[in-house]
């Protein structure tokens, strides 16, 4: 099929891509029952709902990894090639999973071209495939290199060489599972510029993502599914976001929690929960100090490379710093080590739900209760119930939606996972949270209620410092301190406007060393000229917000 | 004054024997366990099933165990680590069960009787045999067994010391394999590299035989006695296939360890512990002496030297197994 | 295997296909007990077969021959429930006890002699302390050289081995002092000591992995180090830890062993260490950590035991009989694979 | 071990060290070299001890030693990059050309009766059938019945050498077809013919594994299965044939065995897969899959055969050998820790 009939299909109006009433079941799962989706050509259509509604799995089907139990999937009206014939889904469909397909022991430039290294039978060329991989790496703008192991790569950069693979199929129909979940506001803003490109030049998308407000920023149409069932399909531009909302939670918008935040005034007494004293680790940041009082939430902001992530886990004792003490409660923690931090009372949320956070094959009672299990029993031991009923109860704080406090974790969608992590660092009644992007790839609902969790946990008395560059994570917090190539550039009291806080994030706000913005440029890794990509980007996130 | 066969027809008492083969895997114990099938298969005998150890010391203990429950009262066995059975043979012989060792020698616990050929003698034998064959200089290889064990141990010790006393210019290179002959084989190609091999001394020809003439077909070396390129080789076990590269010319002698014998009488005495009969050290009627061990007595079966010069003679167990 | 401290081994990757054996809650118990069913076909068998084999006497002797077995199990569950391996534990079953008796037995008077170092009760502590020093050195070459795991206790199944050769010239010993063939004749109310100890350290673990804090930490540990170590459990000690009571667990096996046997020499353990794998694999414990029990690991011994015990009643010939042992492994591995329900890893 | 039909087990995302933002240019080569000194230690301790070490003919000699080996670890390096494991490549060396001898040989005339079936030229066709035979059965109860692979090919293992007893009574089989002969006896252009077409071998997986696409293929489905199931490749077809071509290079193996030693016995390989395993994983590859390379598994059997001849020429004492080879292969692994500069897997 050549594009130019692609394109004489989406004149006619025949959608490129189709689901007709499909279902799909995992043992007693039913992950989707008679779904319907219909993408038209040059379309981006989104489709959102909540976390377990079955978004990835409608991908694996409409990709050929599986098999719906019934239902029919067309292509450009056509009936779909054989499950074994891999080649002709390719030729139809690329897509970005949602779970990383990169292979860590090869190489960028193999990484690519995987299974495509060369034609046929032949030989391969690898300063050919090389040369190819350079190519397309420049095309996207990624700055690595393509003989580099892909075990080196940071996340996001795996993350856009995933990108960059699926849209090199030239496909006609691209699949973007969360592709944004790993990225910072430059990247993001990048891609939704080459994704407009594609799709003037007819390419449809099927993207899904937590983030409405990039639904409304880059796609036309857009599919809700609910328990695994059709909700609703309309255009994007009449439909606002409470009616979108409504749709995914299926509860009214006025139910929902809001959350007004006031600035901090420190109670009569109170103790800092959290003090953080001149923390430095060379080449990541230097001389952090914070207090953070008790029932204060304080936000830390930063792009990929700030050095915040590393700071917070500094905190929480997985890095050892170079200077500087950290004090919760009153209690001087030894550095680097993070039971020290834990039994100072310190709770603590990775950034990475899945190398980090979950032990998956393990029930949700033990998951949750991990950093807690001594408090279960007397000298450690603990009887079978106190466990499953200290792990109910904070499931049903967190609102943890499962079978029980047996089921294994990796059984639970991705934003029950997140609470059960989120419960583990609340298990040891902790005075002092760090929290690193504790809403990462959580849907809407489950994120207001991961943040209810935190608010909750201040208002109890416990101070919170929050590590996030999601504008709806930092919007709880009493004020946000922006960090800069590992310096505090800003600080910000609550009732920030959006513009100023990314502008910080991004290195341009007054505070910044002049310094900082040269730099800048070379770090975003954009060749794009710095002005425009910034000014872009600070749009994006108030256009986002302008449908709040 | 020991007994003759004589009551070997007459009824075990009623008593059941129970025999344990030591390993399904090598030639020798293979013709063993045939001939004390055929044997037990005769009739006159009230054995159990014969059970196999695999080379095992635990699986020996749990079969023995597994025999004794069964109701045997008479225990044959050819314990392979003649060590870690201590405990087994003591437990045996307060249950008061008498137990026949065939081929080793059980290091500690009362035995019944032990049938075996004087492992020692091999040595001996062999080293009198290339000893004279290379008129007392020149280089041999000697592949030992697994120094683990007693029969490796006592041929290894035997023809060392045999070698030190009586050719004193011959030099010796033992080199231990594990009975594995590709370690065998290695080792020899090694020594052939460094320099010129005149003898080689393999204690079991079930596993060197084949990789040392493979070898030095390959080398050129397999050439007539005549030739001084001619490497002496005399081997242990007495298996056809030994019998066949005497013929050949392609090895020069082997001590023939009786496995017949070995089953004949491993029997003969099973059935004489059943009717309580009791023996006393010295000669017996069948060619061989019975001496006395700490733990029991031995009767010390002929192993007969073969060389090209008897190698045709029937009564040689290795001539009557199959063809 | 997955080795703690690199975080990606027990991470989910790529989309789809997550593993349905979650679907139901109940079948994740039935890994546990998987094997019984087997089991019950074997009995079945074997009291068809014979009259002699359904009774105590024979049960008792099956037990007290596996006691070596199941704590060398014991140790390696363990050890392979906190993603690790230990291939040397073979070794250690042969080297602690020939270095206890070399340092206690006296300097002459026997065969094996000894360098009369100490009294003959500390035959027993210096036999553990050897097990704990082994387990040491693993854990130094691995974790800390980071080396890796299946291959330093490779060469260490080797040299070791290769020690207790250059110690007690290849003999065997038969002083023992009176500690060690106590355990290994003792009865204690009509059972064999060596059965009852067998049975309490299983307890123990049993109740340790599944009622105490540090227990439970070895299925995080191997289940996803990270993981773990975000959550504030001491990885790397633990995992130490484990090695050292790994090594010493095959210590005391080895004392088991040279107890019942009346012996100890180079040659006794060789090759046990492949039936330790078989079962503990085969009783559910994942080669890939943080997944299995040791209870499960109990009926993976029993079971090897039960084939073998059949099989000889069974009167198989002797030429055939490793054969059918290789089927019926086979066999029982389908039979729980189909019981629990579940793909095994 | 990682099973290619579920998609999580494979190493994910996130390293124990945070990545440097700006990759480093990569030293991964280095992991495929890194044997390289401690094998020229090795050659300059065996040069000091004799001047018979650093000949030609002792070189040739070690070469045509490995053959058999070298071609095992060929095949599990093909296996273990793709994620998975086979211990049953010790059994099917034996097995293979025992069958193929057993169909082959005539029904009369020898000490061991062959069914006189076909010609005696079709014994190396049979015996890699029956390598074939062997690698399917396997690949079916792993891949279909989703048992683990581990304990699947131990009991193979088992079941297999059971099954040559039972075809040959335990005897060796001195009699060899002259196909079987001639591999192990003809020398090529001055160098025996093994050791060129073990060299041919290598050759061929080398190119495959590193310049074809198929062959790049199998790195990803120990990588990353899922992700290798993504981009199109057909994991659980692909693994199958891979554990094919495992058996029959190991079928191949048992056939030069056979040849050099001039005899096909059940106890010919035993213990054998342990050096394998050995080999395998100091040259490099992971048994975690995904990693590793077959020129680096090559150096591994060279460093084992070297260090063998390094303590034959040093005349070490029989006692002493084993601890100090013992000794050697962990000096030899710390050695290739640091000139490979990465932790190991
Ligand atoms: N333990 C450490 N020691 C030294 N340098 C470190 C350490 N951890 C991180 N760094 C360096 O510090 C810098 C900041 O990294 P960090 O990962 O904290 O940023 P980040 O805000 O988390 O970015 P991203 O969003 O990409 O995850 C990087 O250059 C990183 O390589
Ligand atoms: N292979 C599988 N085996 C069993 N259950 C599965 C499997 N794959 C998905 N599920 C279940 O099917 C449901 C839908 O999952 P899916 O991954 O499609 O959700 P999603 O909408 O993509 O969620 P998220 O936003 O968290 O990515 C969930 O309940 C999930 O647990
Ligand atoms: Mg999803
Ligand atoms: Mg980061």
């Amino acid at each position: 099929m050549t594009a130019h009939d692609l394109r004489a299909a989406g004149d006619t109006g025949r959608p490129v891509a189709t689901a007709i009433a499909v279902s799909k079941s995992f043992g007693a799962t039913r992950a989707l029952i008679d779904v319907d989706i219909s993408v038209a050509p040059g379309e981006a259509h989104a489709l959102v709902g909540r976390n377990g509604a079955g978004k990835s799995t409608l991908v694996s089907l409409l990709t050929g990894l599986a098999r719906p139990d019934g239902g029919r999937i067309l292509f450009g009206g056509e009936g779909s090639p054989p499950l074994s014939d891999r080649a002709a889904w390719q030729a139809r469909v690329a897509c970005v999973y949602q779970k990383s397909t990169i292979i860590p022991t090869l190489s960028v430039a193999e990484n690519l071209f995987l299974n495509r290294q060369s034609d046929g039978l032949r030989r391969i060329s690898w300063k050919g495939l090389r040369g190819r991989a350079a190519d397309l790496l420049a095309e996207y703008e990624i700055d690595v290199d393509p003989s580099a192991a892909a075990s080196t790569l940071a996340v996001d950069q795996r993350q856009v060489l995933e990108i960059a693979r699926a849209l090199s199929f030239g496909a006609r129909f691209i699949i973007l599972d969360e592709p944004t979940a790993q990225l910072d506001g430059a990247k993001i803003a990048g891609l939704f510029d080459r994704l407009r490109r594609l799709q003037e030049s007819g390419v449809a998308f099927l993207f899904i993502s937590h983030h409405l407000s990039e639904v409304y920023e880059v796609c036309q149409t857009v599919t809700v599914y609910r328990d695994a069932r059709h909700i609703l399909t309309a255009p994007v531009a009449g439909l606002d976001k409470d009616q979108l909302i409504e749709a995914m939670t299926g509860e009214d918008r006025s139910e929902r929690a809001q959350f007004a935040v006031d600035t901090y005034t420190p109670p009569a007494e109170a103790k800092p929960a959290l003090e953080i004293r001149d923390l430095a680790l060379t080449g990541a940041y230097s001389a952090f100090s914070v207090t953070v009082g008790e029932g204060e939430i304080v936000g830390l902001a930063g792009a990929g490379g700030s050095g915040v992530v590393t700071l917070g886990e500094t905190v929480a004792g997985l890095h050892r710093p170079s200077a500087g003490t950290v004090t919760v409660s009153g209690t001087n923690v030894r550095t680097g080590s993070v039971p020290d931090a834990l039994h100072a009372g310190l709770g603590f949320v990775p950034e990475d739900r899945h190398a980090q956070g979950v032990v998956p094959m393990r029930p949700i009672a033990e998951n949750i209760t991990l950093t807690a299990m001594d408090r279960l029993g007397r000298h450690g031991f603990f009887t079978g119930d106190s466990l499953r009923r200290a792990g109910s109860a904070l499931m049903d704080r967190l609102d943890v939606k499962a079978e029980g406090p047996d089921q294994p974790v990796g059984a639970l969608s991705g934003g029950n996972q997140q609470k059960v992590v989120m419960g583990r660092a609340l298990a040891n009644s902790p005075k002092a949270l760090v929290l690193i992007r504790p809403t990462a790839g959580v849907d809407v609902k489950s994120k207001e209620s991961l943040l209810g969790t935190v608010r909750q946990a201040a208002d109890e008395g416990c101070g919170a410092l929050l590590v996030s560059d999601e504008l709806d994570d930092l919007r709880i917090a009493h004020r946000v301190l922006v960090m800069f190539k590992g310096e505090v550039v800003a600080e910000f009291p609550s009732g920030w406007g959006d513009a100023e806080l990314v502008a910080a994030v991004e290195g341009l706000s007054a505070g910044a060393p002049a310094a900082g913005h040269a730099e800048h440029t070379e770090h975003t890794e954009h060749a794009a000229e710095p002005g425009t990509e910034h000014e872009q980007h600070t749009l994006t996130n108030n256009e986002g917000s302008g449908h709040e | 004054a020991a007994c003759g066969r004589g009551g070997s027809k007459s009824d075990s008492g009623g008593k059941k024997i129970g025999i344990d083969f030591p390993r399904s895997d090598s030639d020798f114990w293979n013709s063993y366990a045939k001939y004390v099938n055929a044997d037990v298969k005769s009739g006159s005998m009230n054995a159990l099933p014969p059970t196999n150890s695999n080379n095992k010391t635990d699986t020996l203990v749990s079969n023995v165990t597994t025999l004794t429950g069964q109701g045997a009262k008479v225990i044959v066995m050819a314990p392979q680590d003649t060590g870690a059975i201590a405990s087994t043979l003591d437990s045996l012989a307060s249950k008061k069960i008498p137990v026949v060792s065939v081929d080793t020698r059980p290091d500690k616990g009362q035995v019944y009787m032990v049938v075996r050929a004087d492992n020692k003698a091999y040595g001996t034998k062999a080293c009198q045999f290339l000893g004279d064959k290379l008129k007392g200089t020149g280089t041999i290889v000697e592949f030992e067994g697994d120094l683990t064990s007693i029969n490796g141990r006592d041929r290894s010790q035997a023809f060392g010391d045999c070698m030190k006393q009586n050719y004193p210019n011959i030099k010796v290179e033992a080199e231990p394999t594990n009975w594995v002959g590709d370690t065998a084989a290695a080792k020899l190609q090694d020594a052939l590299n460094a320099g010129t091999v005149n003898g080689i001394y393999m204690q079991a020809g079930g596993v060197f035989l084949a990789p040392t003439l493979s070898l030095l077909k390959q080398k050129n070396l397999l050439v007539p006695p005549t030739d001084p390129k001619h490497i002496f080789i005399i081997s242990n076990d007495g298996i056809p296939a030994e019998f066949q590269a005497i013929k050949a010319g392609q090895i020069d002698a082997t001590v023939s360890q009786p496995a017949d014998l070995y089953a004949k009488y491993a029997l003969f005495y099973a059935q004489a512990a059943a009717q309580g009969k009791t023996f006393a050290p010295g000669p017996t009627d069948h060619n061989s002496t019975i001496i006395q061990l700490p733990n029991g007595l031995e009767d010390q079966l002929p192993a007969p030297l073969v060389t090209s010069a008897n190698v045709d003679d029937s009564s040689l167990w290795g001539n009557q197994v199959g063809k | 295997m997955s080795e703690a401290t690199t975080m990606s081994d027990a991470a989910e990757t790529v989309p789809a296909e997550r593993p349905a054996r979650f679907a139901r809650p109940s079948t994740r118990w039935l890994r546990e007990f998987s094997l019984l069913p087997a089991m019950a076909l074997l009995i079945l068998i074997g009291f068809i077969e014979s009259p002699d084999f359904l009774t105590g006497d024979n049960f008792l002797a099956m037990l007290q021959q596996s006691t070596e077995l199941s704590v060398l199990v014991l140790a390696e569950a363990l050890i392979l429930i906190s993603g690790r391996m230990d291939l040397s534990l073979e070794s250690t079953v042969t080297l602690a006890p020939v270095i206890a008796l070399w340092l206690v037995l006296p300097t002459s008077g026997n065969r094996f002699n000894g360098l009369g170092f100490g009294a003959a009760w500390m035959a027993i502590p210096i036999c553990l302390l050897v097990g704990a020093a082994v387990g040491t050195i693993n854990g130094f070459l691995i974790l800390k050289m980071n080396l890796n795991g299946f291959v330093v206790t490779l060469g260490m199944l080797t040299m070791l081995h290769g020690l207790v050769i250059v110690i007690d010239g290849g003999q065997t010993i038969f002083t023992l002092p009176p500690s060690f063939s106590y355990l290994g004749r003792t009865e204690w109310a009509g059972q064999p000591a060596s059965v009852w100890i067998c049975g309490i350290l299983f307890a123990v673990g049993i109740v340790a992995l599944g009622w105490y804090r540090h227990g439970r930490g070895l299925y995080a540990i191997g289940g996803n180090p990270g993981a773990a170590k975000a959550a504030g459990i001491r990885v790397e000690r633990t995992v130490w830890i484990v090695l050292i009571i790994g090594s010493m667990l095959a210590a005391f096996a080895g004392m088991l062993y040279t107890g019942r046997l009346g012996s100890a020499s180079a040659s006794a353990g060789t090759g046990k260490i492949f039936e330790v794998f078989a079962a503990t694999v085969i009783g559910g414990v994942s080669m890939n950590g943080g997944r299995g029990s040791l209870f499960g690991a109990l009926t993976g011994v029993l079971t090897l035991k039960l084939i073998e015990n059949v099989l000889t009643f069974g009167h198989v010939s002797a030429n055939d009989i490793e054969f059918f042992n290789g089927v019926v492994i086979l066999v029982a591995l389908i039979v729980s694979r189909y019981t629990s329900g579940a793909a095994q890893d």
